[in-house]
């Protein structure tokens, strides 16, 4: 693995709403490399999409502010955060592309697929409209659409919506990116249009070398192409490592609330499927200690009061738990995690 | 005619001894400078057709490209036109002879004879024709007839019958019915003019529908006619007295809004433009300002069967004498119209060479609120009332006219204290209530259609359509109606002087003032004739200086 | 999409053919002579005579169906006012001069009324927002019937820069335009800035700034298609009243058209002329609104598609 | 037929008129039934009809042809009383949960709204029974005052659920209630699903795309291409021996969250293009997928036949 | 990390701390009142708007000068301390007449919003819900609605009515609304194809509770944009009545009569025109700014 493509340091956004303040990212770090996968897991609302658009700057401002001390630096010299919005026009769809979480609703309803795909072309190189055309239609095949030439004079609501997301992949791609941001690329699709586009993903990431951050919910997707993981809990990230970290040795216990809530392909019919019971906090006011601790079986008078730091747990591991601390007491990995689970 | 319908903007009077004003005082020829005139005009003419023309737009349009026997000078003296010299009358004054000036053409080129004239009277006169002013030609002998025919014999025979006729080409006996003083005058009225037959035929029901559909054989063609835009008149080469015509060219520009004509004067682009009241202060005193005073009284009826109230005449006189009409002028007309003195406005004449008003004098009730509250009293007693009904005064819906009901409104208000309601309506629609009497009090406007007395006091005569408010006065009637068949000029004029101060007395109707217009003449222009009825102007003498 | 607009031209003939019968009662309920004041003076025997030449002896169910035969083969009837013209020859001297201006003004509304939108919406509650809408704002506040003379008596007449009226060269276009355009700009703004606001927040946006398109390339891609159609709607009927004339910016700046024919057939109660007038108006009125739902399959795809709106 | 079958769905089809004389076959001749207290899913690429099958069910919809009975009696002639009152019974949880919530409605008049129309409680019962409900879907009372953009997208899910239940119907639809959630999330929901099942015996169409946790929660499955059913049978049973490739290839594609395993896994990914319903494929519509594909395939469509007792297939192979 | 004590790492006792009530809990109206107090420019313009009211309810009451006199001395006179905004032709207050103008015209403006809210917004809504025939036949009903010329409707109504205040509001009446119910109309095409309003459906919702819930609140934006300029729209639409006779009689005056007398009389007295226009205005900027804050305000979208 390269040197850090992008490193998010301490980032903090917030949502300016009559009722107060949202602070949907809380301080949040983390380094993506070069060529790397950096799959990004977490509850719904934690704030995993906005951590997303405001790498790209792309969150509605007002109400929303990038809070100061937030650093993104991209390749190890772009500070994002600082960027004026004519530059910023340089850094996206150029230096970083970006699939959206919903294909139905993130293309333009009244233009055609081609031109969608080539404006992002014809804004960042020196192409002309018949060579964007051409490129955009490989990148429809290259996305595992056929009859790219015909697929380019389309609307978009002439195409299912698993088209509409290669659609969108292509869209991200047509510059070659040297990140690629997917936000939730394969939640709307059936499993089989689903294993097609990871495939293609990963194709398309070793070929070329992009770095991928990867938001999803379905850890089947995390455990098929992410290299690391970041876990997010309510606006922070409560968990980072590798995917076998991860995977095989979580240390924190919305971690392992995350992979026990999986269903098993064997799973018992009859048996509930386990689940991290209650919600999470409102961000309008986020809990004084940690914000798992009303959620978490393990919470000790420490969680309630004091939000933990990351305890190193491994080779760039680390976990925001308490119970990492030597202090505390010894817990073992709940069953259902950890090598064979899912044999 | 009532309040001629592109001629309601309201007006004023002067005190000018000649009865039209005009630009100047002598008439001279302009030299050097180009004889082109460019005015305002108020209203796009309906079709310029000698039998149908019935407003004033036609007139003065059709004044210019034709011509009748005698044209009005700027004293409104009958100027002997395509006739040669002035009628031979005969003695019991029925019967004109007219010799026509030799070797007349149309423009076209075609001779004009006094066939000509035989043919647009009869014309004028077929029911068919729907002339509206046909009936000022049945003071021609057999005229009525003809207007009455059934069915295609009658009126051939009726109009066989018509007391008109070419003695040869040049000669013209026209027979009336009865003595006419004022007859001469009347043959230099459009609808007197002559008409060619072979080209009026051919147009069919177009006649006089476009610029190519008119033939006259006056002063000017008329060579250009762009719809509710602009008309040009060129000179006649054709016309007899081409020699006297100095313009070349007029271009009339169709301007609807006052405003804007005055714009257009302020900027150069017309020399003639007519303005509002409102905007006559300004220009007060300076020698492009003239003002016209025409034969035209603003008035009220009150209708006495609607309000049977009205039929009492200490409340009419009391509903007048309420009103400061010298307000109406003063307050809103602004135009330099004068408060009515009676009825028959000033300038016209009574029929035997004398200025009416003058001859006549003041017979209007003056202005005495204190009297006028007790008169109302007295009347609501006499009827057994204790208030006035609810009522509603209709007028037209223009600014003026709004402005005038709302000044009524509020005199009645303070002076009598009755509550009366203003309904400005539009012009057809008030007229039409006017005329199926379906009105109480009714802000209304005559025209002289002639210049004799008798244009404004045979509609009061009981019964007749434009009596709409149903007075009645038996003694009225009968002066009238004798002096309808008087030789006698002197005795006939001093009927309609006792008529007219019955009809003021009473308090039948309530003129408030006599209409006068301003205009804005560039100094340049010469000789543009305003005369007080009929024509707006009279371009024959005009010419730029 | 054949089968459509024959469906639509069906609709069109019924639509308008209620508006005449509506139009030809409707017309009967008015006060007057039709024949002019003239005919007051005539004797009643004349005035049948008339009456009859025009058919209006009839019963007037007889009339109503000759009527509708002469409309059906484009013959609208002759003026009672003024007997030498046709009402045909009234729209056809009258009306170029009105669909003239009405384009241009419409052309002059279209373009300042949509950019003063999209700045309002592109700066959204800062003072350009509120500059543009404050200028919105006075053209509404500020109606025709002020703005054309003065218009005509400031920049016509006292700073002499166009002509304070008429209707002969290019020069004498640019005034009435604009006074005409006036409101319409108004509502256009304050439509757009509305439409353009909702769509400005809609996801497809976001991916257009994903790629690195700048805001303007966005606007006039991705948004403006998106949020005109409520223009569009609003749009039609403007466009059908601003091209077949106004009586005050007509008589104001001295043109020969359409609006005051209109007015003055009414105020004359000149039947054949209102009749005829208000079919023409309503015939242009059904194709421009059948034009509008054309313009929305076009301006967006998906309504083509499902037919419907 | 089975008194204890609660719905059942006779050659159900639905097909959309589209411009130009174009027609959609969106539900062309489906056929099953759903037993009481059971859950039924149903599973499908994105388009193949799902929701259309489902908004048929309800009638939000009319059906081009077939028949669908609900306690035995036809739902498109249901009128009056007969219809409120199977509006009562049936109810459905929609696919997108922020698209079917009303932007301008607080959460508790959202979920109030079937209480208010049905006429079941007012005043201050109206407002407990709001919040019983909120918290039986794990939300919080004070939620009742906020507007759905303020949830999270489970959270969203969970309101319309509430929405559903509020009114105790006897069936539910249950349109992708979960593809938008978090696993966690999704758990919850499926947990929800299961206790009111147990709980209020409620019946359940469950449609989704995502086989493994169809597999979790259904009796039994259906899985539908293109517009028709292509198998049927119990949960188990079909996890065990899938007879159609189609679902063949489903259920070799769910991901395994685990890295290893997954990276051993052997997954059938289809070729070939995902053809149009405009434009179906003669014959079998799966063919053009299919990795056994026969010239057969193209000519005949394949009949629905019972291969085993309860396992219904649709496949020339078998 | 400094040291932490050992007993911090005892199993902590159940707490509800999560699900702590943070936000205030308003209802929707309440919340939108709030919403709508904190938009300076909206307090700032219903301030104006009822600082308008009163003095149109007010200041004619209180004023020296009545309609109904004439008075000669002091004809055209230009805005004074005895005559705040100049006298008129017949020497009569403009301030008074003015204002009480304002009276007339505000309400004809409420009158005609309130119509077109009504009418226009229901008529627009069940043609978008019903869709299919019935809007077919209402979408032609309302071309037949606009095509018949407004003049020969009005010149009907005074035969039938007379002028007045009640011929105003029968003319609005039957046309004014055509244009809402267009604009709700081709805006709900688009909303009722959402999932909420099939959800309502499902839960057996009659159609009136639909259109009433669902789809009315959704175009609300559009619908308070249109009505500010319904305002204006039919206060000139008096005025025009009033040009050709069916408006307000004489010698009650309307701002719109007003400001049209102005128009004319520019030329010489600009004051007549100036008064009433920047009331006029001021109205107008009011009710623009009230409805774009009540536009923010209802929008929960905006909560700011
Ligand atoms: N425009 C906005 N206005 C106010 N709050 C917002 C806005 N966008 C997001 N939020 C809040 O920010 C928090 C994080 O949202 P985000 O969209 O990042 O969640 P997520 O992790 O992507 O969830 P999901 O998996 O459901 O997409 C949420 O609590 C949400 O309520
Ligand atoms: N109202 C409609 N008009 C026309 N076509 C429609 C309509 N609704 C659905 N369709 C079409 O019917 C087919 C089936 O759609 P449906 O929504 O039932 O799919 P689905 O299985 O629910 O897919 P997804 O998993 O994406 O929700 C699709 O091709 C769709 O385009
Ligand atoms: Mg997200
Ligand atoms: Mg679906």
């Amino acid at each position: 693995m390269g040197k850090p493509i992008l490193e998010v340091n301490n980032l903090r956004v917030s949502f300016k709403m009559f009722a107060g303040e949202v602070q949907a990212v809380r301080g949040v770090s983390f380094t993506v490399n070069k060529g790397e996968v950096l799959a990004i897991v977490g509850e719904s609302g934690c704030g995993k999409s906005v951590t997303a658009q405001s790498i790209m700057r792309l969150i509605p401002s007002p109400p929303s502010v990038i809070k100061k001390g937030s650093s993104i630096l991209f390749d190890g010299q772009t500070e994002i955060v600082k960027l004026t919005e004519s530059q910023m026009e340089n850094v996206r769809g150029n230096d970083i592309g970006m699939i959206f979480q919903d294909p139905m609703t993130s293309l333009n309803p009244t233009m055609t697929i081609g031109s969608q795909i080539t404006e992002g072309i014809l804004k960042h190189t020196k192409a002309t409209k018949a060579e964007a055309m051409q490129r955009a239609a490989e990148l429809l095949t290259l996305v595992g659409m056929s009859n790219a030439q015909e697929r380019l004079l389309q609307y978009p609501h002439e195409l299912s919506g698993g088209m509409r997301q290669r659609v969108m992949i292509a869209l991200s791609l047509a510059c070659n990116p040297k990140l690629l941001i997917a936000d939730e690329p394969t939640t709307a699709l059936d499993v089989t249009i689903q294993a097609q586009i990871i495939d293609l993903m990963r194709d398309i990431q070793k070929k070329t070398d992009t770095s991928i951050i990867l938001i999803t919910h379905d850890l089947g997707v995390v455990a098929e192409m992410a290299h690391k993981v970041i876990v997010m809990y309510a606006g922070k990230v409560v968990e980072r490592g590798t995917l076998q970290d991860i995977f095989y040795d979580p240390k924190h216990p919305y971690t392992w609330g995350l992979l026990r809530s999986v269903p098993r392909l064997d799973s018992n019919k009859e048996n509930e499927l386990v689940s991290i019971p209650g919600s999470p906090p409102d961000l309008y006011a986020p809990p004084v200690g940690c914000a798992f601790a009303a959620r978490c079986p393990y919470a000790m008078k420490v969680c309630q009061e004091i939000d933990p730091e990351h305890f190193d747990v491994g080779e760039g591991h680390t976990a925001a738990c308490w119970l990492n601390h030597k202090d505390a007491p010894q817990v073992e990995l709940p069953v259902g995690i950890g090598r064979g689970a899912h044999g | 005619a009532c309040g001629d319908k592109n001629n309601n903007k309201g007006a004023e009077p002067s005190g000018s001894a000649s009865p039209s004003a005009s630009a100047t005082a002598s008439p001279s020829a302009g030299t050097g400078s180009k004889q082109e005139l460019v005015m305002n005009y108020r209203a796009d003419p309906p079709a310029l057709d000698v039998s149908i023309a019935e407003s004033a737009a036609s007139f003065t349009i059709l004044g210019a490209i034709s011509e009748g026997l005698y044209r009005l000078d700027k004293d409104m003296n009958p100027q002997p036109a395509l006739a040669a010299e002035l009628p031979q009358i005969s003695a019991d004054g029925l019967t004109y002879t007219i010799k026509l000036r030799p070797g007349l053409v149309w423009a076209n080129g075609e001779p004009l004879t006094a066939k000509d004239f035989v043919y647009s009277y009869k014309r004028t006169l077929d029911p068919a024709t729907k002339a509206s002013y046909a009936f000022i030609l049945t003071w021609v002998k057999g005229g009525q007839a003809v207007q009455d025919a059934k069915n295609p014999d009658d009126l051939k025979k009726a109009q066989d019958a018509l007391g008109v006729k070419a003695i040869d080409d040049t000669t013209l006996e026209i027979t009336l019915d009865q003595p006419r003083a004022y007859f001469t005058a009347q043959l230099a009225f459009l609808n007197y003019y002559p008409q060619n037959e072979k080209f009026v035929s051919a147009q069919a029901d177009k006649s006089g529908a476009d610029a190519d559909k008119v033939l006259g054989a006056g002063p000017f063609i008329l060579t250009k006619w762009d719809h509710e835009q602009q008309l040009v008149l060129e000179k006649n080469p054709k016309y007899w007295d081409a020699a006297n015509v100095k313009l070349d060219k007029v271009t009339l520009n169709i301007v609807k809004d006052q405003g804007t004509g005055l714009n257009l004067f302020e900027s150069g682009k017309t020399d003639y433009a007519d303005i509002s009241g409102d905007d006559m202060a300004k220009y007060e005193g300076k020698s492009i300002l003239h003002r016209k005073s025409e034969l035209v009284t603003g008035y009220l009826n009150f209708q006495q069967t609607k309000v049977p109230a009205f039929a009492n005449k200490k409340i009419r006189q009391a509903m007048s004498m309420a009103i400061d009409r010298a307000l109406i002028p003063q307050l809103v007309l602004k135009n330099g119209s004068v408060p009515a003195t009676g009825y028959v406005p000033n300038g016209n004449s009574d029929g035997n060479g004398q200025e009416f008003r003058k001859v006549a004098g003041d017979t209007e009730v003056a202005y005495d609120k204190e009297k006028a509250k007790q008169l109302l009293a007295e009347g609501l007693a006499e009827l057994g009332m204790k208030s006035m009904p609810k009522l509603e005064i209709i007028g037209d819906d223009t600014a003026k006219g709004k402005q005038t009901l709302e000044n009524l409104v509020i005199q009645w208000k303070a002076n009598l204290g009755i509550d009366v309601v203003a309904a400005p309506l539009p012009h057809a629609a008030r007229l039409d209530r006017e005329l199926k009497k379906n009105y109480q009090i009714v802000n209304t406007l005559w025209g002289a259609d002639y210049n004799d007395p008798m244009t404004w006091l045979d509609m009061y005569i009981s019964g007749t359509p434009f009596n709409t408010q149903d007075w009645k006065n038996d003694q009225y009637d009968q002066l009238v109606k004798s002096a309808q068949k008087e030789l006698d000029n002197a005795k006939r004029a001093d009927q309609l002087k006792q008529a007219e101060k019955i009809l003021m007395d009473e308090a039948a109707v309530f003129p408030m003032y006599f209409r006068s217009s301003p205009f804005l003449i560039n100094d340049k222009v010469d000789g543009l004739i305003l005369p007080p009825y009929g024509p707006d102007f009279e371009l024959k003498w005009t010419s730029i200086k | 999409m054949l089968k459509y607009v024959l469906r639509r031209f069906i609709y069109m003939i019924i639509t308008l053919w209620v508006i005449i019968t509506a139009t030809f009662f409707l017309m009967k309920l008015l006060p007057g002579n039709p024949f002019g004041e003239a005919a007051a003076k005539m004797p009643p025997e004349n005035l049948a005579i008339l009456k009859a030449q025009y058919g209006l002896d009839k019963p007037e169910w007889q009339q109503y169906l000759k009527y509708l035969g002469n409309v059906a083969v484009g013959d609208l009837g002759v003026s009672y006012q003024f007997p030498t013209r046709t009402v045909v020859s009234v729209i056809k001297q009258s009306f170029p001069a009105s669909l003239e201006l009405g384009i241009e003004s419409l052309i002059i509304a279209v373009i300042f009324g949509i950019t003063l939108g999209i700045i309002a919406a592109l700066r959204h509650n800062k003072w350009q927002d509120y500059s543009a809408m404050f200028i919105a704002l006075i053209g509404i506040s500020v109606p025709s019937f002020v703005v054309a003379p003065l218009l005509s008596l400031y920049v016509g007449n006292r700073w002499g820069i166009l002509p304070p009226g008429l209707w002969e060269g290019p020069e004498n276009r640019i005034l009435p335009a604009i006074a005409l355009a006036f409101g319409t700009i108004a509502i256009l703004a304050r439509m757009m800035r509305a439409s353009m606001l909702e769509v400005s927040s809609l996801d497809y946006i976001k991916t257009a700034k994903s790629k690195g398109l700048p805001t303007s390339k966005i606007v006039i891609g991705h948004m403006l298609r998106n949020a005109i159609l409520p223009v569009v709607t609003i749009l039609g009927p403007i466009a059908v009243n601003v091209i077949t004339g106004t009586l005050i910016v007509e008589s104001v700046f001295v043109i020969p058209g359409l609006g005051y024919q209109f007015v003055s057939s009414i105020t004359t109660l000149d039947y054949t002329m209102i009749t005829g007038l208000t079919i023409f108006y309503a015939a242009i009125l059904i194709v421009v609104m059948f034009l509008t739902d054309i313009a929305y399959g076009i301006i967006d795809p998906r309504i083509r598609m499902s037919g419907r709106r | 037929m089975a008194e204890n079958h609660i719905l059942e769905v006779k050659n159900l089809q639905k097909h959309f008129n589209l411009s130009g004389g174009r027609v959609l076959k969106a539900v062309d001749g489906l056929n099953f039934s759903i037993k009481r207290g059971e859950t039924f899913g149903l599973v499908g690429e994105s388009g193949c009809g799902k929701s259309t099958t489902g908004r048929t069910i309800i009638r939000l919809y009319e059906a081009t042809g077939g028949q669908v009975l609900f306690n035995g009696e036809d739902v498109q002639k249901m009128k009056g009383d007969k219809r409120m009152k199977f509006n009562r019974d049936m109810q459905m949880v929609f696919q997108d949960p922020y698209a079917s919530l009303n932007p301008r409605m607080t959460v508790g008049k959202i979920i109030a709204e079937g209480i208010e129309i049905h006429g079941l409680y007012s005043g201050k019962e109206k407002k407990e029974r709001v919040n019983q409900l909120l918290r039986d879907v794990g939300l919080r009372e004070e939620h009742a005052e906020r507007f759905p953009h303020e949830f999270s997208g489970g959270q969203r899910q969970r309101i319309g659920i509430a929405r559903a239940l509020a009114i105790e119907p006897q069936f539910i639809i249950a349109d992708e209630p979960i593809s938008a959630l978090d696993v966690s999330v999704q758990a919850q929901v499926v947990n929800l699903f299961k206790k009111l099942q147990k709980d209020r015996g409620l019946t359940y169409l469950f449609i989704a795309h995502d086989l493994a946790m169809v597999k979790h929660i259904s009796d039994r499955i259906g899985v539908m291409y293109l517009g028709k059913l292509v198998e049927v049978a119990t949960s188990d049973k079909l996890n065990a021996k899938p007879l159609h490739p189609y679902t063949q290839s489903l259920l070799s594609a769910i991901p395994v969250p685990d890295p290893e395993v997954q990276k051993q896994r052997q997954r059938i990914i289809l070729q070939g293009e995902i053809p149009s319903p405009l434009n179906p494929p003669s014959g079998c519509p799966f063919r053009t997928r299919c990795p056994h594909a026969m010239p057969q395939c193209a000519e005949t469509m394949p009949p629905f036949k019972e291969v085993e007792p309860g396992h219904f297939a649709a496949c020339h192979l078998l | 990390m400094e040291s932490i004590s050992k007993d911090m790492f005892q199993p902590a006792q159940k707490t509800t701390n999560a699900d702590a009530i943070v936000r205030p809990s308003l209802t929707y109206w309440q919340d939108a009142w709030r919403r709508l107090r904190t938009n300076k420019m909206a307090m700032g313009g219903l301030f104006v708007l009822i600082v308008i009211a009163l003095l149109a309810i007010i200041a004619p009451m209180i004023s020296k000068h009545t309609i109904y006199e004439i008075n000669l001395e002091a004809v055209n006179k230009k805005p004074s301390w005895a005559h705040l905004f100049g006298t008129d032709d017949f020497g009569r207050d403009q301030w008074t007449r003015v204002w009480l103008g304002t009276r007339i015209s505000l309400f004809i403006g409420l009158v005609a919003a309130t119509l077109d809210l009504v009418i226009g917004v229901l008529y627009g809504g069940i043609s978008a819900y019903f869709g299919g025939k019935v809007d077919t036949v209402m979408q032609r009903i309302i071309e037949i609605i606009y095509s018949v010329p407004l003049l020969l409707l009005a010149i009907i109504l005074i035969v039938f009515m007379g002028p007045g205040i009640k011929s105003i509001i029968i003319a609005y009446a039957l046309t004014g609304w055509v244009g809402m119910a267009r604009l709700v109309r081709g805006q709900l095409l688009l909303v009722k194809e959402q999932e909420f309003v099939l959800a309502a459906r499902t839960l057996g919702a009659k159609p009136w509770r639909i259109i009433m819930q669902h789809l009315i609140p959704n175009v609300i934006g559009l619908v308070i944009v249109q009505i500010t300029f319904i305002v204006p729209t039919a206060i000139f639409f008096e005025s025009f009545l009033s040009f050709i006779g069916v408006g307000i009689r004489p010698p009650m005056a309307s701002l719109g009569s007003l400001i049209n007398d102005g128009a004319k009389a520019m030329r010489n007295y600009s004051f007549m025109l100036i008064y009433p226009t920047i009331v006029f205005s001021l109205i107008l900027l009011s009710f623009n700014v009230v409805g774009d804050g009540l536009r923010d305000a209802l929008d929960p979208k905006m909560r700011k």
